[in-house]
């Protein structure tokens, strides 16, 4: 880095150097991609959803590949916050990673449990609250799908953490109305924004004629999914300027990132980008810096919603 | 702790030549010093499509040998079988693929000299010769069952003969070798005392019968799965198999880095394609 | 075609002696596609959705393309419907082709009035309604969006067409709950539904830093949507089984159209597919019959949401 | 009515030569009978980035010349610009490319011997030489004025320059040719009585600078414009330009079945990017 470029960022009060993470559930608890970088070269580490319990997750397959993306159902397998506190985070943290812990419930009161677990672990940077899961207690209604359930739930996270850790809510792009749903968190007291999780999408096996996932349903991510991400991140900037945004879907180079910092994010994920390549965080990490450089920001700042004030700016001109 | 991934390393190797066998294609790659690493069961995942390609996730293939000649080659055999294993047996000689290798478990290899049973199907045979040369260096008997549906499915080069004491091949439709399966001599081969430990590799339904025999024998099975894998490096938790642990507690673990070499006796193969304790 | 083989589908009481159809907006008005295949010989053109009076459209650029999609904001530039009447239908009649006419409105009662200039069209073989258009009247709220919006739409052009033009209602899929819309438009008299429509995203051009669309938002399509589509067939089908489904988004090839009628959908519209290969409709119906008969179907029919009903099929096998 | 699409064939072409030529490069392509029906100002579309691509859209380029030497060859001048022209110019020879051609509005040929001026900008002389040879074998006096930012950006083949009567060349850094813009010569040309039709290639802002002098005086003026396309065979609407239509009443005109050869004078070039009669 030179000197007087300012890659850093904010999301509520966490400070990172860089502005590129991991997405959750991409990067597992951190450890597996510690042959192919150093965790602490990076802006966080964000986990894999954690629930209250140990989870099997859904049955195989688990993932179809498409056009430029890929569907999972993983459904939330892992080990229960529990074992997760004990066995993960101390190494992460030993490691020098800045850590974002990703937390998902069944019930709104699961997300205040999971809340209470993590408001004593020191070191942590922020905190995911992933409200893309079915309310159990409504018809399994996905909780990102309801402005009220999604305000239940932050307003339970919230006043369990206090004011320290900042809470970033990541909000599902299957709605009709993200910025209703945006207004409902940053009401309940969100500090931050992750936009997007991933589209609901089927595949259906040509050769056994059923859905090929085990789990039926599975979601998107990956490039295909990048301009719904780059409109959900414009979208929410515009209504919500002072709101930080995690932005993500498809971002595999630097000049995806760019893209979603220019319509508004402080801070891009890096998730399905990793299984194709696992340095692509890396890469994505310094490509973005040069991209900004070159263009003459002086700091990450600067360019956070830059498309939205640009209108004063000149046309390109057509060059021979 | 064991470190995850370790050896692995993203590199560009360039295809040194690229031979039909049979159904498969034979591809010798240069991949430089990391073949120090690379031992039986490893795999190699590699990007598939070209620069503007669709296909975005790596595909699999077991590293089939690996010589420290021309400054390290590596052998895949595969099979075209989707639109990625199709183009990787469309490049020619010189091009360049992006690779990650070595990964997943190898084959665990007895410090004794013990009486081995390896069984390939179709392409999974691929593996099994590198691992004999390492078992009969170290005084093992290898014995060898290849099976197929039909003969051009048998991979089973004329060098790789030599580091077996005995190959028998079996086909489904009987145009090489025995009508039959693998499995068909299997029970008597182990009530005859001839095998302390079989090896194999090839489909899931062929591990899953071969664990079913050897399960009511003290024979070991070591198999090297095959599940659908988006990352191979165990971040994405897509290639998950049940298996029953030291503490007969059930999880469902990642075949790419807790794998693909398994304890067949644990991998609950009923189980697969369902979550355990849930209705099916 | 094979005797024996019943590739027919109907859609309300129009029947088609294919189920491949073209999609509304990337046939133009077809005839410039008359060059590279006899219209007649496909299922059905649907033209590009037709408003009241002549409309400019949307500024350049009006395309990005995106990993395995595209995005357009062309703003429904036309002729108006009176003179899409006087021109367009008359050709594609006289050359036999099958005729959807998409219309597209402003008002509820502007769906009404182009309804009514279709009543006396003879030769038509159905209308869609494509609802994904702003409602003035309703601070530009998509009526695709609104349930009771969707409804009164279609209540009107129903009321106005009588019971003889079938009528598909398009929708779209940026919507929480794309089964409550069906819902709404199969009460108010929709005789089939047409999934999916774009969905709603945006590129920023990182060049001159802006949203690269004139219009800043566009509609993407392409592969890259496909699973989208498919789980919103496989959802409305599963919850109107007997409403017949114009399945689109992404479909490319025989097998990518197979995927939809598993679905569940009884036609299948190709759009996007049509501006990489001009005979792309021709290509995707030929592949289609070829493999609904190497499955051992005897019709189209047979297969038509086959997805859902094949839980006792027994599980392909593992072979060598 | 006249067909629209007329003569446009779907085919494969063959790559019979890619060479650079400065910044760009000059592939020959072997196309078949389909050579008849191109005229100077036709495009080709070509699909790019092979099986898996992720690039869905053909790109648009200029057949810069046809000749029915061996069988039918088509030559285009390509400058590798983003990721689907640069996979077309690292084609090599006998590479297969998807190809619908010919499309668009060709240069109409005045019946009578005229003086006309050809302008093109960078890659845009390419369909000017072939221009080039109808319009001298019509009689025509046919005076070149090519124009880049550059030298290397400069197209102009030996061959090429013998069918004009003059050829003059400006750079914007004055590397080759004169320093400056070819539109600097252009009223005094004009004003002199040297041009009675101007055909024009290039960007966009080179044909409105031309159309912008042009337009006070009787030349006619016919340009090739280059709007982004999605489709290229008019069923899309992406490809529009605001222009005034004979009844004086402006219409969002498609520059792929409409153009991309339009008249100059009746293109609303300052409206370009904008919707008429809305507010910017
Ligand atoms: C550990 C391991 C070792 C393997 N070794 C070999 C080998 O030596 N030789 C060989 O020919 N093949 C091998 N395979 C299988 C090989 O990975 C698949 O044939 C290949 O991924 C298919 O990709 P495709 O694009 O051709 O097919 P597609 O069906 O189009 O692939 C679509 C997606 O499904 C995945 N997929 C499809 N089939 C399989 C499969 N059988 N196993 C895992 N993923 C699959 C692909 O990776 C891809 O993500 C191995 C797989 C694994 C997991
Ligand atoms: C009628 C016509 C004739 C042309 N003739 C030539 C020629 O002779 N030689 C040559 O080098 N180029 C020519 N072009 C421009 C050429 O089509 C673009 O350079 C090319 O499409 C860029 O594709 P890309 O994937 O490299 O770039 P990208 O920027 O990655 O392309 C992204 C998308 O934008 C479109 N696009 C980008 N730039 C242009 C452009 N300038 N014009 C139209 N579409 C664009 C692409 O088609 C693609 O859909 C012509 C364009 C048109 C419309
Ligand atoms: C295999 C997989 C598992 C995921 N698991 C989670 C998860 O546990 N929690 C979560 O909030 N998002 C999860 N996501 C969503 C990603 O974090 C991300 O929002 C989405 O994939 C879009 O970004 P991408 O296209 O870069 O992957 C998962 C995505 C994938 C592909
Ligand atoms: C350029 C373009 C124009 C379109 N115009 C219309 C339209 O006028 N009316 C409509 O209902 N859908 C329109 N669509 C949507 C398509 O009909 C279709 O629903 C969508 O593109 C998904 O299918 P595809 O991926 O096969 O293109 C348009 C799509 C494109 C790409
Ligand atoms: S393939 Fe990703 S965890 Fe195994
Ligand atoms: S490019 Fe599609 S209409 Fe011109």
């Amino acid at each position: 880095m030179t000197i007087d470029f300012d890659f850093s960022t904010t999301l509520g009060n966490a400070w990172f150097p860089t502005p590129i993470f991991t997405a959750s559930g991409c990067a597992s608890s951190g450890r597996e991609l510690a042959q192919f970088f150093p965790l602490a070269s990076i802006g966080a580490v964000v986990t894999k959803s954690v629930m209250l319990k140990a989870r099997m997750g859904r049955p195989t397959p688990r993932m179809a590949e498409t056009p430029s993306g890929m569907l999972n159902s993983i459904g939330l397998q892992g080990p229960g916050i529990e074992a997760f506190l004990a066995n993960d985070i101390p190494w992460l943290l030993e490691n020098k990673a800045r850590v974002i812990v990703s937390i998902a419930g069944e019930t709104i009161e699961e997300y205040a449990v999971l809340a209470r677990h993590l408001r004593s672990v020191p070191g942590l940077s922020a905190v995911e609250v992933n409200i893309s899961c079915p309310n159990v207690k409504n018809r399994g209604m996905v909780f990102a799908c309801d402005p009220d359930a999604s305000h239940a739930v932050i307003d339970g996270v919230r006043r369990t953490l206090g004011g320290d850790l900042p809470i970033i809510v990541k909000l599902s792009p299957d709605v009709t109305d993200i910025v209703g749903i945006a207004r409902a968190v940053v009401g309940a007291g969100a500090d931050g924004l992750a936009l997007i999780n991933t589209l609901l999408g089927m595949v259906i096996n040509t050769e056994t004629m059923r859905p090929h996932l085990g789990g039926k349903t599975g979601g998107l991510s990956g490039p295909a999914i990048r301009p719904v991400a780059v409109r959900a991140i414009y979208q929410v900037h515009q209504a919500f300027p002072k709101v930080p945004i995690l932005g993500m879907g498809g971002v595999r180079s630097g000049r995806d990132a760019l893209e979603m910092v220019l319509a508004g994010a402080s801070g891009v994920s890096v998730g399905t980008a990793t299984f194709g390549n696992p340095t692509a965080v890396i890469a994505v990490q310094n490509e973005l810096q040069h991209l900004l450089i070159s263009k003459g920001f002086s700091s990450l700042r600067q360019a956070v919603g830059f498309a939205h004030r640009s209108d004063d700016l000149k046309e390109s001109h057509d060059e021979y | 702790m064991s470190q995850i991934n370790r050896y692995a390393e993203q590199m560009t190797a360039t295809v040194l030549s690229n031979k039909r066998v049979g159904q498969y294609h034979q591809i010798l790659l240069g991949v430089g010093q990391v073949v120090r690493h690379c031992r039986p069961g490893n795999f190699a995942a590699i990007s598939v499509g070209g620069e503007n390609s669709s296909l975005i996730l790596r595909r699999a293939f077991a590293i089939s040998r690996v010589s420290d000649r021309a400054d390290g080659t590596m052998e895949l055999i595969v099979a075209p079988h989707g639109a990625g294993s199709r183009w990787l047996c469309a490049q020619g000689e010189n091009a360049p693929l992006d690779m990650v290798a070595p990964l997943g478990t190898p084959f665990g290899i007895p410090t004794t000299s013990v009486q081995a049973l390896l069984i390939g199907g179709g392409y999974g045979s691929a593996p099994l010769f590198g691992l004999a040369e390492v078992l009969k260096s170290r005084g093992c008997r290898v014995d060898m069952i290849l099976g197929a549906s039909t003969a051009s499915k048998i991979y089973a080069p004329l060098e790789g003969k030599r580091s077996v004491n005995s190959l028998k091949i079996y086909t489904e439709d009987g145009s090489t070798g025995i009508m039959g399966k693998v499995t068909d001599p299997l029970e008597q081969l182990i009530s005859d005392g001839q095998v302390d430990v079989i090896y194999s590799c090839g489909p899931m339904g062929m591990l899953s019968a071969i664990s079913s025999i050897a399960q009511n024998s003290d024979v070991v099975h070591q198999c090297a799965v095959e599940e659908s894998m988006a990352c191979g490096i165990g971040v994405c938790m897509t290639c998950v198999l049940p298996v029953r642990s030291d503490d007969e507690s059930l999880a469902m673990v990642r075949s790419c880095i807790d794998g693909p070499v398994m304890d067949g006796s644990r991998v609950q193969w009923h189980l697969v394609g369902q979550i355990p304790g849930s209705t099916p």
